[in-house]
């Protein structure tokens, strides 16, 4: 067999006795041009299965059984010379995070460059060339002059193609790309993924894809395998898997991705949050004069209703979602909560205002003050509720961390939690004053996939529950399809659509909106795919 | 310090005293190197002048009358003097073939000019308050009689005139060229009739005097600033060393032939060395721990003579010294002519009779705070060993450490309990106890306010009388230690190192390095 | 709670001696450390004196130990001073910001222009040598470092995403700050405190030796170094105690930092 | 890098920002010193100066007007670059001043740039084997090295160097301007004392912050192009991780120049710090004040060099911001 890449058998460990291996017994074998997906959620070792291909593990991880034979050598065992020699020149590898995998203190240029320098022998003026046409072919324009840019001065999107751009200059025969895009926005997501699919295909180059999210293992992979704590449990043709997953973990992680349910009936009520023409601009560093963020936005929300704001990075949501509570003292236009402007309140008015408004932060682990216990920071918010006695307070906190699923877990600090549970602290936080309104900013963007499932059904319950109307913002139509009762879809902070949940996703109106359903991975697997 | 060897060490500190830059000296040439712990003010005699400004000039001018090495008055540019019965007029007769380094002739006129130049009060000259009105006597007339005699007038007769003008830091009145100053009057450069003239100046790293081949030394043996005064070296070189630890280095590497002001602790190291010569004197500085007597626990003259009973004066004098201070109780200088027997005798430690004595003047362990510095190590450890030696008869005595400035500012003003003093040199007992004694409420310096020391003070300046003089100093002494206003306690000894090639130095105690008559082997 | 690393543990003995040292110093020393023995001067370590005798017969064991007492007192004193005032001006700076923080911040930046040494210096010569006007100056001088200090931590707390919870929950900024910054900021300040401890001690040491210092005849260990200078060659001894002693107290203290700073990290160390 | 345009401007304007910070300090200065008991008039006329030739002399010093006065008519002549004479010597300050700042900035820069070095290579490696012998061994000399006071490691390698073996020179010092190997010999101890006092705590700085660049992903992606791991940290590791060791290097250089007081005394140096004690010591108020002035300035521009620094090696930090 003339493969590419054999992996057999590969075992990894802690340094640390007495943990479970953190790898065990993983086999992989790959053609030339192959595009294979490694699925899993964090800690299941996907990561340090590639990275083994290229002698990049982290220290204190070793290698304790297996061989990786990388065109019939065992690379497990070079020397460095020899194994430098194969590092970018024939494997390439892009990582998961783009504001941290280029070098900001270097051109992008030198960057380009340095790979070419070391792998080639063509002369400055060549590997210039080279790197210019790369950097056009990854959609950068204005390549020559952007040579001498430095990568603060790239968008998120432009970062992660300009590191496939630098992978992919030296041709490399395989291709590791360890989940590019996570951090990315669903666009740019798209435009990455595509660009990757397409020089990979261009030069015949095989890839490795590490995901977690199985929308874009639908849409690129051929073939995927699925990895649980350092376990492989399932492998085969992606159509096969995804349709029909025979491991109770696959058919868990397929079951986990968000599915739109039925339309609530939602009876009109009346106007509890009303927005008019709000404005608020940033004095950027990089830009004279100001920067508008939100751009003369009005909406309403309903009591009770759920109103999901989609967007890209930079599309304003976010400031909308902390100006309608008034936490942005410098916000033009009028934001008027069961008609009172909240940045007018004072005194008994404001700390009401407080009480019936909360907030959910996407890092749930930021949002927490590390040295409070977790039934002292649910509690916190109580203290704006002197109608409560100190009894009735305690039984409000235990109550409320029964519902988010913490019971006895009152006594932690964030740091000895999970992320999953953190978010359920921070939800329980929101709830615990029985507020009528909640700002949900990006609440489940940072989970893994069965627990992002978890969160946001904990969350539809709460709502069902407590009955408070949300602002809900998140970049995923995924999780707007579950969840929302009407979407507003913004873009430079402006409005560009908004109406009851499926006339936006199934008649979308502007482009925008269609260009996001577009990008949208689905479990659709493309045709062309399955049919070689 | 052990032996160093090799010539390229020498090299090197060569280059940091910044000889290398100077123009190589003719063959012949003899050097002779000292040490000025900082440069000099000015050349301007007696008038901007602090103790290296005199020194130095020491060399380079002289005055009329100077100090012989018994610290008595003795002739130097006058070949004599005669004093009117009045005691108020001096008739000086200059030394003939005196000339002045421009090769002029010293005459009257040059020092009829000279005098009344100092007795200008736009001249400042520090010793101008002393003979004007403020002073113990005004001069009231200064003239030449012929030439080769000057005539001075004083308003009341005065003892101490003499020795006025021959004080040092009063420039030993030196007698100048006209030529020295400007035709505005302004200063320009001495032009004397010493040993040796200033050759080069540059400031804060040296100062060069060679030798003036028209000295016409007074005869006879080298005599504290009067006789034999002659240059035995081409060139005489202060090196500015501020530091005294450089300065020692520079002399045990041979960058230096004289080091003058060697510390105790220093000099025991140095006694060691063969190639070096020591020569200790017992100095006129007097140690002292000084007492307010005003204050509410001491004024009881009792509790002050404990704690001198408590004190083991050999011993804190050898330990503070080195062993090579002179243990002395007595406010005249064990090197003075009028250290006598009843001034030798130093008590024996009693700390049995100074518990006696604390008890009866009621004392019950308050502490005393005691005033000492850092910057001068005897003055320090001086305080540390009289505090340990009262803590062994139960007196607690606290030390307050300033900076000199802050203790001579609480000297100034007498505001402390004890204070841990060294008085500079005064080479008469009178000025010696002068510096003592006096009115407190006038002058808070003065720690002796007694009408009946006061009166043998008077007793001892009026007189020229060396037998009435003593029997006043004797029955000062006795008084002292009665009343114990201070405790004096040694005379810290005058230490300089010289090179083993170095012929003729002589130190004296009561000045700083003469340089006259020294020569190189 | 984390386990003592290693070097955390000899940083513990380390103080702890120090602490013991200066217990037993109150009750015990060989010898009175003041008394003078002018017949016994420059005596060489021995079973009489195990770390040698000074220029004046005193005991150099005695007076290191008496000297423990008084550097270790003179340190402690000036922390608290200097962390106290530090907090409440930094405190107020990082809370208050706008002019209030521009006036103190102009302020400590002017003294922080200033040479800490000196300043120090300036001070004791304004009020004399002595333990208190030690502390004072001391106090002064690294007054400015902590509320550069206790400031940037404010600051950098308030930016926490926990803190907008709070002011989302209705939460006023004095609770924020009592409730979140302080408890958040207190490991910070717990450690600068410590690393504070041994500068100060460093410091004391070097103005004694300065000869500003701790006024004699109390021992302490920087004017014992001062005074063994002039015998460095004859008696080495009387340098090396005291200077092993001012070592072994640093290391200490940067240890106990640095173990402090891994202890309190709620996270863990890196 | 060229200078990008606004650094001109930016430059004035920090000067221009330090100009109240430099007056709090002459005022500063000028009341402390002015507190401290004892004047120079006492000092130069000793126990023998008697209360109206103190004051006569202060007169002459002009010490005897108005303190706001003084302070005015000093503050006119200093904006002017006029220091005054010292009071003891007579010498205009400003050149004393510059006479000694090249002593105590010859040795402090070049010891602050060997502990530099030194903790640029240690700190790299001790992080680049983190956790192994080589990185225990350099955080445990570096933590050796913060405890030791300069005062005694001087006192201790002159014991070693200069007593016992007589390797070197024990005190003094030659300008490296009138002999260089000469002035070399004076420079090595006391120099090597400061590396080791200094290297302590920059080593430390530079190994948590490499440590911390290691964990990013730009490192393991330069080590996935195939790159030597000498080039990963010199290239890669080194410009964003030495900011932090920066800024100490800035502070440490800052307050030294101003005077390394404690160093100047062990060694006999003639530098700036030696200067002011002694001037305190005699009262000499111009020449203490002109010093303290010149080390605020000196501690000020220092400071401004490093933040001119930062963008050369992040360019994401700009100038003007």
């Amino acid at each position: 067999m003339s493969g590419l890449l054999r992996i057999e058998g590969l075992r990894l460990e802690a340094e640390a006795a007495g943990r479970p291996a953190l790898l065990d017994d993983f086999s992989l074998a790959l053609d030339p041009g192959e595009f294979v997906a490694l699925v899993g959620e964090s800690g299941s070792g996907k990561t340090l299965a590639a990275r083994t291909i290229l002698g990049l593990l982290p220290p204190g991880v070793r290698r304790t059984a297996g061989q990786v034979l990388f065109e019939g050598r065992d690379v497990t065992n070079l020397a460095p010379g020899p194994l430098r020699a194969l590092r970018g020149g024939a494997i390439g590898m892009v990582f998961q995070e783009p504001m941290a995998s280029l070098n900001p203190a270097m051109t992008i240029g030198a960057q380009l460059d340095e790979g070419l320098r070391l792998h080639t022998a063509l002369p400055a003026a060549a590997r210039r060339a080279a790197a210019i046409e790369m950097l056009a072919r990854v959609r950068i324009t204005d390549p020559a002059r952007r040579l001498a840019s430095y990568p603060h001065e790239f968008s998120g999107g432009m970062r992660q193609r300009i590191m496939l751009a630098s992978v992919m200059l030296l041709k490399p025969r395989l291709l590791i790309a360890d989940e590019p895009t996570t951090a990315l926005d669903t666009l740019a997501q798209r435009e990455a993924l595509d660009v990757m699919a397409e020089l990979a295909a261009a030069a015949n180059t095989a890839v490795i894809l590490i995901t977690h999210n199985l929308g874009l293992v639908a849409r690129y992979a051929r073939r995927a395998v699925v990895l649980e704590k350092g376990r492989t449990v399932e492998a085969g043709e992606t159509a096969q898997v995804l349709a029909a997953p025979k491991d109770p973990y696959t058919r868990r992680l397929v079951a986990s991705l968000p599915r739109r349910g039925p339309a609530r009936g939602v009876p009109s009520a009346p106007a509890l949050l009303t927005v008019r023409d709000l404005r608020v601009a940033y004095r950027r560093r990089d830009q004279p004069g100001l920067f508008p963020a939100l751009d003369g936005v009005s909406l309403t929300v309903a009591a009770g209703e759920l109103v999901a704001v989609v967007g890209g990075s930079g599309s304003g949501k976010t400031t909308l979602g902390r100006a309608v509570l008034g936490l942005v003292k410098e916000a033009g236009g009028e934001v008027r909560f069961e008609g009172l402007d909240p940045l007018a309140l004072t005194g008994a008015d404001r700390r009401a205002f407080r009480r019936a408004t909360q907030l959910v932060f996407q890092d749930p682990y930021a949002s927490l003050d590390p040295r409070m216990r977790v039934g002292e920071i649910v509690a916190e918010p109580l203290r704006n509720c002197p109608e409560l006695s100190a009894a009735e307070k305690a039984r409000r906190v235990e109550a409320v961390l029964a519902d988010v699923g913490l019971e006895a877990l009152g006594g932690r600090f964030p740091h000895q939690m999970s992320g999953g549970q953190r978010q359920r602290v921070a939800i329980a936080r929101a709830v615990v004053t029985r507020p009528r309104f909640v700002v949900a900013d990006e609440p489940v963007s940072a989970l893994d996939a069965t627990i992002q499932a978890q969160v946001l059904t904990l969350f539809q319950t709460l709502q069902a529950q407590y009955g408070f109307a949300c602002l809900f913002i998140t970049h995923d139509l995924g999780v707007v399809a579950q969840i929302a009762d009407r979407v507003i879809v913004m873009r430079d902070g402006r409005i560009v659509e908004e109406g009851a949940r499926d006339a936006v996703l199934d008649h979308p109106q502007d482009p925008y909106t269609r260009e996001l359903l577009a990008a949208t991975p689905s479990l659709a697997v493309p045709s062309q795919r399955t049919e070689p | 310090m052990p032996d160093r060897r090799g010539g390229r060490r020498s090299a090197i500190l060569g280059a940091a005293l910044a000889l290398l830059a100077l123009p190589p000296a003719a063959r012949a040439e003899t050097l002779l190197r000292a040490r000025l712990n900082a440069d000099i003010l000015s050349t301007n005699p007696g008038v901007r002048r602090d103790e290296n400004t005199d020194m130095v000039l020491q060399h380079v001018v002289e005055g009329l009358v100077a100090y012989r090495e018994d610290t008595s008055v003795g002739p130097l540019l006058a070949e004599r003097w005669e004093t009117s019965p009045d005691g108020r007029t001096y008739t000086f007769h200059l030394r003939p073939g005196v000339s002045f380094h421009n090769g002029a002739p010293l005459t009257s006129a040059e020092v009829v000019w000279s005098l009344r130049r100092y007795l200008d009060p736009k001249t400042h000259w520090r010793c101008g308050r002393e003979l004007s009105g403020g002073g113990y006597a005004r001069v009231v007339g200064v003239e030449a009689v012929d030439t080769q005699t000057v005539r001075v007038v004083l308003d009341k007769p005065f003892a101490g005139f003499l020795a006025t003008l021959a004080r040092v830091d009063c420039g030993g009145t030196a007698i100048l060229h006209p030529s020295s100053v400007g035709p505005d009057g302004a200063w320009r450069a001495p032009v004397g009739t010493g040993p040796f003239r200033i050759a080069g100046w540059k400031h804060n790293q040296y100062l060069d005097l060679v030798r003036f081949a028209g000295y016409r030394a007074l005869p006879g043996p080298r005599d504290g600033h009067t006789g034999g005064k002659a240059a035995r070296v081409d060139r005489l070189r202060f090196l500015v060393i501020p530091d005294p630890v450089a300065a020692e280095a520079a002399l045990l590497r041979g960058d230096l032939d004289v080091l003058d002001n060697v510390t105790p602790i220093d000099a025991r190291q140095l006694r060691k060395r063969r190639d070096l010569r020591l020569d200790v004197r017992a100095g006129f500085d007097v140690f002292a721990i000084l007492f307010e007597t005003r204050d509410p626990l001491l004024r009881d003259p009792r509790l002050r003579q404990a704690i001198a009973l408590t004190l083991d004066v050999p011993g804190l004098t050898r330990a503070v010294t080195a062993g090579m201070g002179r243990p002395n109780r007595s406010v005249v200088p064990v090197s003075s002519p009028f250290h006598d027997a009843a001034q030798a005798q130093v008590p024996p430690p009693n700390l049995a009779e100074a518990r006696r004595l604390a008890q009866a003047a009621g004392y019950r362990g308050q502490p005393i705070t005691l005033i000492t510095n850092h910057r001068y190590p005897a003055m320090f450890d001086g305080a540390v060993l009289v505090q340990a030696m009262a803590m062994q008869a139960g007196i607690t005595i606290r030390l307050e450490t300033l900076d000199w400035a802050a203790e001579l500012d609480r000297y100034n003003t007498g505001r402390y309990q004890a204070m841990s003093f060294t008085y500079s040199a005064r080479m008469d007992p009178s000025l010696g106890y002068d510096a003592l004694t006096g009115d407190k409420a006038a002058d808070p310096r003065k720690v002796w306010d007694d009408p009946q020391a006061r009166a043998l003070l008077a007793r001892s300046r009026a007189t020229a009388d060396p037998a009435e003089r003593q029997a006043a100093f004797d029955q000062l002494h006795a008084l002292f230690l009665r009343d114990v206003p201070a405790i004096v306690v040694f005379n810290p000894p005058r230490i300089a190192a010289v090179a083993a090639n170095v012929t003729g130095y002589q130190g004296w105690a009561a000045g700083p390095q003469r340089l006259w008559g020294v020569g190189l082997r | 709670m984390r386990r003592l690393s290693l070097s955390g543990w000899i940083g513990v003995a380390l103080i702890g001696l120090l602490l013991a040292t200066v217990l037993v110093s109150l009750a015990w020393t060989p010898f009175n450390p003041l008394a003078i023995d002018l017949d016994h001067t420059f005596a060489p370590p021995s079973a009489r004196h195990w770390l040698g005798s000074d220029e004046f017969g005193r005991d150099v064991l005695s007076r290191a130990m008496a000297g423990a007492r008084i550097s270790v007192g003179i340190a402690l004193a000036t922390v608290a001073a200097a962390v106290s005032a530090g907090v409440v001006l930094g405190t107020a700076a990082g809370f208050l910001r706008g002019p209030v923080d521009r006036v103190l911040m102009t302020f400590n930046d002017a003294l922080l222009a200033f040479p800490g040494m000196l300043l120090a210096l300036g001070v004791i010569a304004v009020f004399g040598a002595g333990a208190g006007s030690m502390v004072g100056a001391l106090a002064v001088a690294y007054l400015p470092s902590v509320v550069r200090v206790v400031r940037g931590a404010v600051l950098s707390i308030r930016e926490r995403e926990y803190i907008e919870a709070s002011r989302v929950m209705g939460n006023s900024e004095a609770w924020s700050m009592w409730r979140h910054v302080a408890p958040n900021a207190s490991p910070q300040i717990a450690v600068l405190a410590a690393s504070l401890f041994g500068w100060v001690l460093l410091s004391e040491s070097a103005l004694s030796f300065l000869g500003v210092g701790v006024p004699a005849p109390a021992p302490s260990w920087g004017n014992m170094l001062a005074s063994a200078r002039p015998y460095l060659d004859t008696a080495a001894w009387l340098a090396i105690a005291p200077g092993a002693c001012i070592v072994a107290t640093l290391l200490g203290a940067n240890l106990l930092s640095d173990a402090l700073r891994d202890r309190f990290d709620p996270r863990g160390a890196p | 890098m060229s200078a990008r345009p606004g650094v001109v401007g930016y430059v004035a304007k920090r000067v221009a920002g330090a100009l109240p910070t430099l007056l709090i300090v002459a005022v500063l200065v000028f009341g402390l010193i002015r507190m401290i008991p004892g004047d120079p008039a006492q000092v130069m006329l000793g126990d023998a100066g008697d209360p109206q030739a103190v004051a006569a002399l202060r007169t002459e010093m002009g010490l005897d007007r108005p303190l706001p006065l003084q302070f005015a008519a000093w503050l006119g002549h200093a904006l002017r670059g006029d220091l005054g004479v010292s009071i003891a010597t007579g010498e205009p300050v400003l050149p004393l001043i510059l006479q000694r700042f090249q002593v105590t900035a010859s040795i402090v820069v070049s010891a602050i740039a060997l502990a530099t070095l030194i903790a640029v290579v240690g700190g790299l490696l001790a992080a680049w084997r983190h956790r192994r012998g080589l990185d225990q061994a350099v955080v445990g000399v570096a933590t050796l090295a913060m405890a030791v006071p300069s005062f005694w490691l001087g006192l201790m390698l002159l014991l070693v160097f200069g007593v016992k073996l007589q390797w070197l020179p024990v005190v003094g010092y030659v300008p490296l301007t009138e002999h260089l190997g000469a002035g070399l010999a004076y420079l090595v101890l006391p120099v090597a004392t400061l590396v080791i006092v200094e290297s302590g705590v920059l080593i430390r700085m530079m190994r948590t912050s490499a440590l911390d660049v290691l964990r990013l992903e730009y490192v393991t992606h330069a080590r996935a192009k195939g790159l030597s791991e000498a080039r990963v940290l010199l290239r890669h590791v080194l410009p964003n991780a030495f900011a932090p060791t920066l800024t100490l290097v800035g502070l440490a250089l800052g307050h030294l120049l101003g005077g390394a007081a404690v160093i100047e005394t062990v060694f006999t140096l003639p530098g700036l710090g030696r200067l002011v004690v002694d001037s305190i010591l005699a009262r000499d108020y111009p020449v203490v004040q002109g010093c303290l002035l010149f080390a605020a300035l000196a501690y000020v521009l220092v400071n401004l060099a490093v933040d001119l620094c930062y963008p050369l090696l992040d360019p994401r930090v700009t100038v003007e911001g």
